[in-house]
């Protein structure tokens, strides 16, 4: 059962999408995984032959129980006496997929300006750093362990953590619900209560980052009126099915625009951070009724427009279906988050951690717009940036909004 | 209760052994006339003479082989290998026949043999005499090892290792002979296959043996005044070892410190280190942490000898360094 | 041609899988539908592209943004 | 020759030369086949050794041998039929198929096993003729053991502590002239072995290990003279293997001629001719032996092919008595 972000603590097998016997490639979906934060599908990341299933469908386990065993192409299967195997930890987090090198090993790590007031206690991989029995612990107590400041080696969260968090939580109810109800009210219709759930995954996450990430706010407006109308007789010459979305643009040029100011394109791992090479925007994709998740687009600044629109409507139908890859909900090293054409001009975002920066775009709208002297009617986008200010500064963030303005005003490069 | 000194202790217990079954005999390098190399078989020539209290040539794997043979012709051997360090010698008798006939025969070969060795270092007596090995010997499925750490249990082990069909090895370390303590007389047979807590305690779990259990004892006492509670395991049988035991008492402390004059690399803090992985995973709030002696051939000089080996001290520090 | 209630029908169905929750029946003919149904860029696309091949008709870019409601679709589609 | 030679003995003891001729002929053919695997030292040409000696032994006396000693198993009296099982690793094999061909044990006909270390039974035998002499018991130890172990601690040791105790030991060493692939002269210092026991006052013998009636005779000499002085005995008893030291030897260690020249005169080429020079073999008589060997051999084959495995589930049976409390018990099944 991977693990797909720090909040997730079990998940409930829904379907096998593969058999026994059936041969498994890279990237092929094994099966799919119900989470707080809807279906997902377990990838598969080495060719091999499926051996055995472990877990039936409609089962909840825990993070970490190994749910079915893959032999390698032409061995023999597995004895059916084969004792069952030992829980073995997944590795933690979902590899870099199209990662080529390892990104600790090329990105530069930068000296913090200032002491952390609190790093979350995110080992290496973004799992929480806390001892098997405090974890179990936590559960019992229903204290969520990612709102615990641990005390041990390297920020570990330890037994006593728990209890003295527990003893301190105000006796309100609690501001999160337990990881794990006890026993979920089966009555509740199953979207509400996802809805319920997603609502407070996203609360918890929030609130940690408005508490103790120091934001600096930064926004800009562009005009538009080269992209547009480049946009716009591009379209024309299109069938419907392949039309561009001015969103699609908007996402290209904040993801290259990263080359001017790296340290924006970063994620906190346990008290560092570290730059990542490749820049995966995270679109905030807006959930049918409400309710949000951030997806990655992987590799945004390299795929022709063309590509991340497919990207982008694939991402958007199964984030919509609640069918969503793992390695697309952890793999975002930045967000941008768009409001498209409904809502308001500008939109001041909330970093989601573990990274270190969010862009904004408000609604694209005609503006009178001085130039050269005359006065002229543009369509614009005012541009934010909320950028953490441990990480990078106002100077940083200007240097990066501006890039993203003269990007826009050359779209034929993008 | 009568105090006895560890040794005084060992003697009683052969002495009883070759008084209480004519098929019992004492092998073993000086433990007739010169009374036993640790003094632990003085007088029993004189009582039992020299067809049961036999002194071997320096010959450990010839003598240690014989006693095997014997035991499966019919004797109760107690074959004494002065130290585990010589045992080296007679390794291939111990496990190639000692610890396989049985099996390997099918059923049809039993060895009720046991074999006494000192081990352990302390007396400045330098690297080839101050091995711990008795991992290897708890390495070995086939042979069971007992390590008693008081008089007591050196009085008592003996019988039961006695009466065992299959082939026992006891290590007394060397720096236990002189210690005294309470020997009950005749107690219910001693069941010494089970580990006994010499002390309660709620906050760690310190795991020992043998020529370890006096130091690790002290430094319970040094925690305690720190108010750190220390619950301290004497293991008494080191193969098969008491996982219940151990497991049970991580399950209330959390916390684990295994002491071991053994080397730390592949050695018996290793095994129950895995053990508790295994078993008590989600008991466990923070690492087992391992005491033992310097990855070091152990040196003659006192300082350095005091360095290598586990101490009151390094027991202190492993505990508190616990994170 | 398509005829007017083919049109409508085949709007609705097309609303209805786009925003299976909202209550097409409550949705005047005039309402502006990606505000009432709360449809972003992306989900109008795709009303465009699944009106083109359900009636087989093309919409260039520039008029596809007037079909903001069932009463203008039904005028162009017709 | 001592005595007149009762033609039914002398008949069984050429019948058991032939049986273990040709079930080790026989076993060379099935370890090709795959069907026997590990290790298989054939003691073609040595049976002399074995079917004398032990043609010279009590019921009730002791033999510990070493791993070529399929002769002695069956000069002993295990059924070919549990030697073949146990080199095929069934259960019905003499020791559970968990020996194989070097540790054959029958403890009911005092046959104290194979063993695969060069001179590890040596100490074994002192014991088991210590624990004899300590019981009263009447019985002889006879350790077999070859020329290669004669350079091992062990050997030394035990003549000592045989002498010092003054243990009933016959020490039998079938001297074949290699250790493995060394010849004799090249690991000894003094190749003629009979001459060692005088280091420690043993008294010795040599024999022609290639006549059976020789080394019957010589055995039940230094059987008669251990069982009444209660002394060890060291007998040197010369032979040599016509095949490989195992499966997997190219003998590139001795010359192809010396092995014809032993061929010649191997123990079924001399005692066969002494029995028909004595009127007690003809022809006849040497085919029926032929074939009823050949049955037998097959039989056996037939039995250990036919055998039950010993299921997996006995693997921890006959490890220990009492496995005293605590074995490491398997993992805790986390849910």
């Amino acid at each position: 059962m991977p693990t797909l972000g720090a909040d997730m603590e079990a998940g409930t097998l829904v379907a096998w999408r593969k058999q026994p016997g059936d041969a498994l490639h890279r990237g092929d979906t094994l099966a799919e995984v119900d989470t707080e934060k809807g279906v997902i599908d377990v990838e598969v990341f080495h060719d091999g032959v499926l051996d055995a299933i472990l877990v039936p469908a409609g089962t909840r386990v825990p993070v970490g129980t190994p749910l079915a065993t893959i032999r390698a192409a032409g061995e023999p299967a597995a004895a059916p006496v084969a004792a069952a195997p030992a829980a073995v930890p997944v590795p933690p987090g979902p590899p870099e997929t199209g990662e080529v090198q390892p990104a600790a090993a090329v990105a530069p790590t930068l000296p913090l300006p200032t002491p952390p007031l609190y790093a979350p206690a995110l080992d290496a991989l973004g799992r929480l750093r806390i001892s098997p029995s405090a974890r179990r612990l936590a559960r019992e107590l229903g204290v969520d362990p990612r709102l615990v400041k641990g005390t041990g080696r390297e920020g570990a969260i330890a037994r006593a953590d728990i209890q003295r968090t527990a003893a301190g939580l105000p006796a309100a109810p609690q501001a999160v619900a337990p990881v794990a109800p006890a026993v979920a009210p089966p009555a509740a219709p199953p979207s509400a209560d996802r809805l319920d759930r997603m609502r407070r995954t996203i609360a918890a996450a929030m609130s940690r980052s408005k508490r103790e990430i120091p934001h600096y706010y930064l926004s800009t407006t562009i005009d538009l009126h080269r992209a547009m109308s480049r946009l716009d007789c591009e379209n024309e010459r299109r069938p419907p099915e392949k039309r561009l979305l001015a969103g699609v643009m908007l996402l290209k040029a904040a993801a290259m625009a990263i080359r001017e100011v790296p340290e924006l394109n970063a994620v906190w791992e346990g008290e560092r951070v570290v730059v990542k090479p490749v820049v995966h925007v995270g679109v905030a994709i807006s959930l049918r009724q409400g309710g949000l998740v951030i997806l990655a687009l992987h590799d945004t600044a390299s795929r022709s427009l063309d590509d991340l629109m497919d990207g982008l409507r694939d991402l958007t139908a199964r984030a919509r279906a609640g069918r969503m890859k793992s390695s697309e909900l952890a793999d975002s090293t930045i967000t941008v988050t768009s409001l498209g054409d409904r809502g308001v001009d500008a939109v001041w975002g909330v970093i989601y951690p573990p990274q270190v920066a969010i862009v904004g775009f408000g609604k694209i709208v005609e503006r009178p717009w001085a130039m050269d002297g005359g006065l002229f009617v543009r369509r614009v986008v005012t541009a934010t940036l909320a950028a953490d200010h441990r990480v990078s500064d106002g100077h940083r963030g200007g240097l990066y909004l501006d890039a993203v303005d003269r990007l826009l005003q050359e779209p034929e490069r993008l | 209760m009568p105090t006895l000194t560890y040794r005084e202790a060992v003697r009683q217990a052969i002495r009883a052994a070759l008084a209480g079954d004519d098929r019992v005999l004492l092998v073993g390098e000086d433990v007739g006339r010169y009374g036993g190399a640790y003094a632990c078989s003085k007088g029993l020539l004189e009582e039992f003479g020299p067809e049961r209290v036999r002194d071997a040539p320096l010959s450990e794997s010839g003598f240690v082989g014989a006693g095997i043979g014997a035991a499966i012709g019919g004797l109760r051997p107690i074959v004494e290998v002065m130290t585990i360090n010589f045992s080296l010698l007679a390794l291939d008798q111990i496990v190639n026949n000692a610890a396989t006939l049985r099996h390997m025969s099918g059923g049809q070969v039993g060895v009720p043999l046991v074999i006494r060795m000192a081990t352990g270092a302390g007396r400045q007596v330098a690297a080839q005499h101050s091995h711990s090995l008795e991992v290897w010997y708890a390495h070995v499925p086939g042979l069971k090892v007992l390590a008693p750490a008081t008089p007591h249990d050196a009085r008592h082990m003996l019988a039961a290792a006695l009466a065992d069909p299959d082939p026992v090895v006891i290590v007394e370390h060397a720096m236990l002979y002189a210690t005294e303590g309470e020997v009950e007389e005749s107690p219910a047979a001693l069941d010494p296959w089970h580990a006994a807590v010499r002390r309660e305690g709620r906050d760690v779990t310190l795991v020992t043996s043998g020529g370890s259990l006096a130091k690790t004892l002290a430094a319970a006492e040094r925690l305690a005044a720190d108010s750190i509670d220390a619950e301290v395991i004497d293991l008494r049988c080191l193969r098969p070892l008491d996982a219940d035991r151990i497991v049970a008492s991580v399950a209330k402390t959390h916390r684990a410190v295994v002491v071991d004059e053994g080397w730390k690399t592949c050695g018996l803090a290793a095994e129950i280190s895995a053990i508790l992985m295994e078993r008590a995973f989600y008991d466990l709030d923070v690492p087992v942490a391992r005491v033992a002696s310097a990855e070091v051939p152990i040196p003659y000089a006192k300082h350095l000898e005091d360095a290598a080996l586990p101490s009151v001290d390094r027991i202190v520090a492993a505990v508190k360094g616990l994170a | 041609m398509n005829d007017e209630g083919k049109i409508r029908a085949t709007v609705l169905e097309i609303l209805g899988g786009i925003a299976p929750e909202a209550d097409l029946a409550a949705l005047a003919p005039d309402a502006n539908f990606r505000r009432e149904l709360d449809l972003d860029s992306m989900d109008f696309q795709n009303f465009v592209i699944r009106v083109c091949k359900a009636l087989a008709v093309h919409i260039p870019d520039r008029d596809a943004a007037q079909l903001t409601t069932v009463a203008k679709c039904i005028d162009y589609l017709r | 020759m001592t005595g007149a030679l009762a033609k039914s003995h002398a008949h069984a003891m050429l019948r058991q030369m032939l049986l273990i001729r040709r079930f080790e002929e026989r076993s060379a053919e099935l370890y090709m086949q795959g069907k026997i695997r590990g290790f298989l030292h054939l003691g073609i040409g040595e049976e002399a050794v074995a079917v004398g000696a032990i043609a010279a032994l009590d019921a009730e006396d002791r033999i510990v041998a070493a791993y070529r000693e399929h002769a002695h198993a069956i000069a002993r009296g295990v059924s070919p039929g549990a030697v073949m099982a146990e080199m095929f690793g069934k259960v019905t094999g003499c020791c559970r198929g968990r020996g194989g061909s070097m540790h054959l044990f029958d403890v009911g006909r005092g046959l104290f096993g194979g063993n695969a270390i060069v001179a590890g039974g040596m100490p074994l035998a002192v014991g088991l003729a210590l624990a004899d002499r300590m019981q009263g018991r009447p019985h002889v130890t006879c350790c077999f053991f070859g020329d290669g172990a004669v350079a091992e601690g062990e050997f030394h040791e035990s003549l000592n502590l045989a002498a010092l105790w003054r243990l009933p030991v016959l020490f039998l060493c079938e001297n074949n002239f290699y250790a493995m692939g060394t010849a004799l002269e090249r690991h000894q210092s003094m190749p003629r072995i009979h001459r060692k026991g005088a280091a420690y006052g043993i008294e010795a013998a040599v024999v022609d290990g290639m006549d059976v009636l020789a080394v019957e005779g010589a055995v039940r000499l230094a059987v008669e003279i251990v069982r009444s002085t209660n002394e060890p005995y060291l007998l040197e008893a010369r032979t040599y293997r016509f095949r490989a030291h195992s499966m997997y030897d190219a003998e590139l260690y001795r010359p192809k001629e010396e092995v014809e020249r032993w061929r010649k005169r191997g123990p079924l080429e001399i005692f066969p001719r002494q029995l028909r020079g004595w009127g007690l073999l003809d022809d006849a008589e040497w085919e029926s032996l032929e074939r009823d060997v050949a049955a037998e051999v097959e039989a056996a084959v037939a039995e250990a092919e036919a055998a039950p495995w010993e299921p997996v589930e006995d693997l921890e049976r006959d490890l220990l008595v009492a496995p005293a409390g605590h074995e490491p018990g398997p993992a805790r099944r986390e849910p």
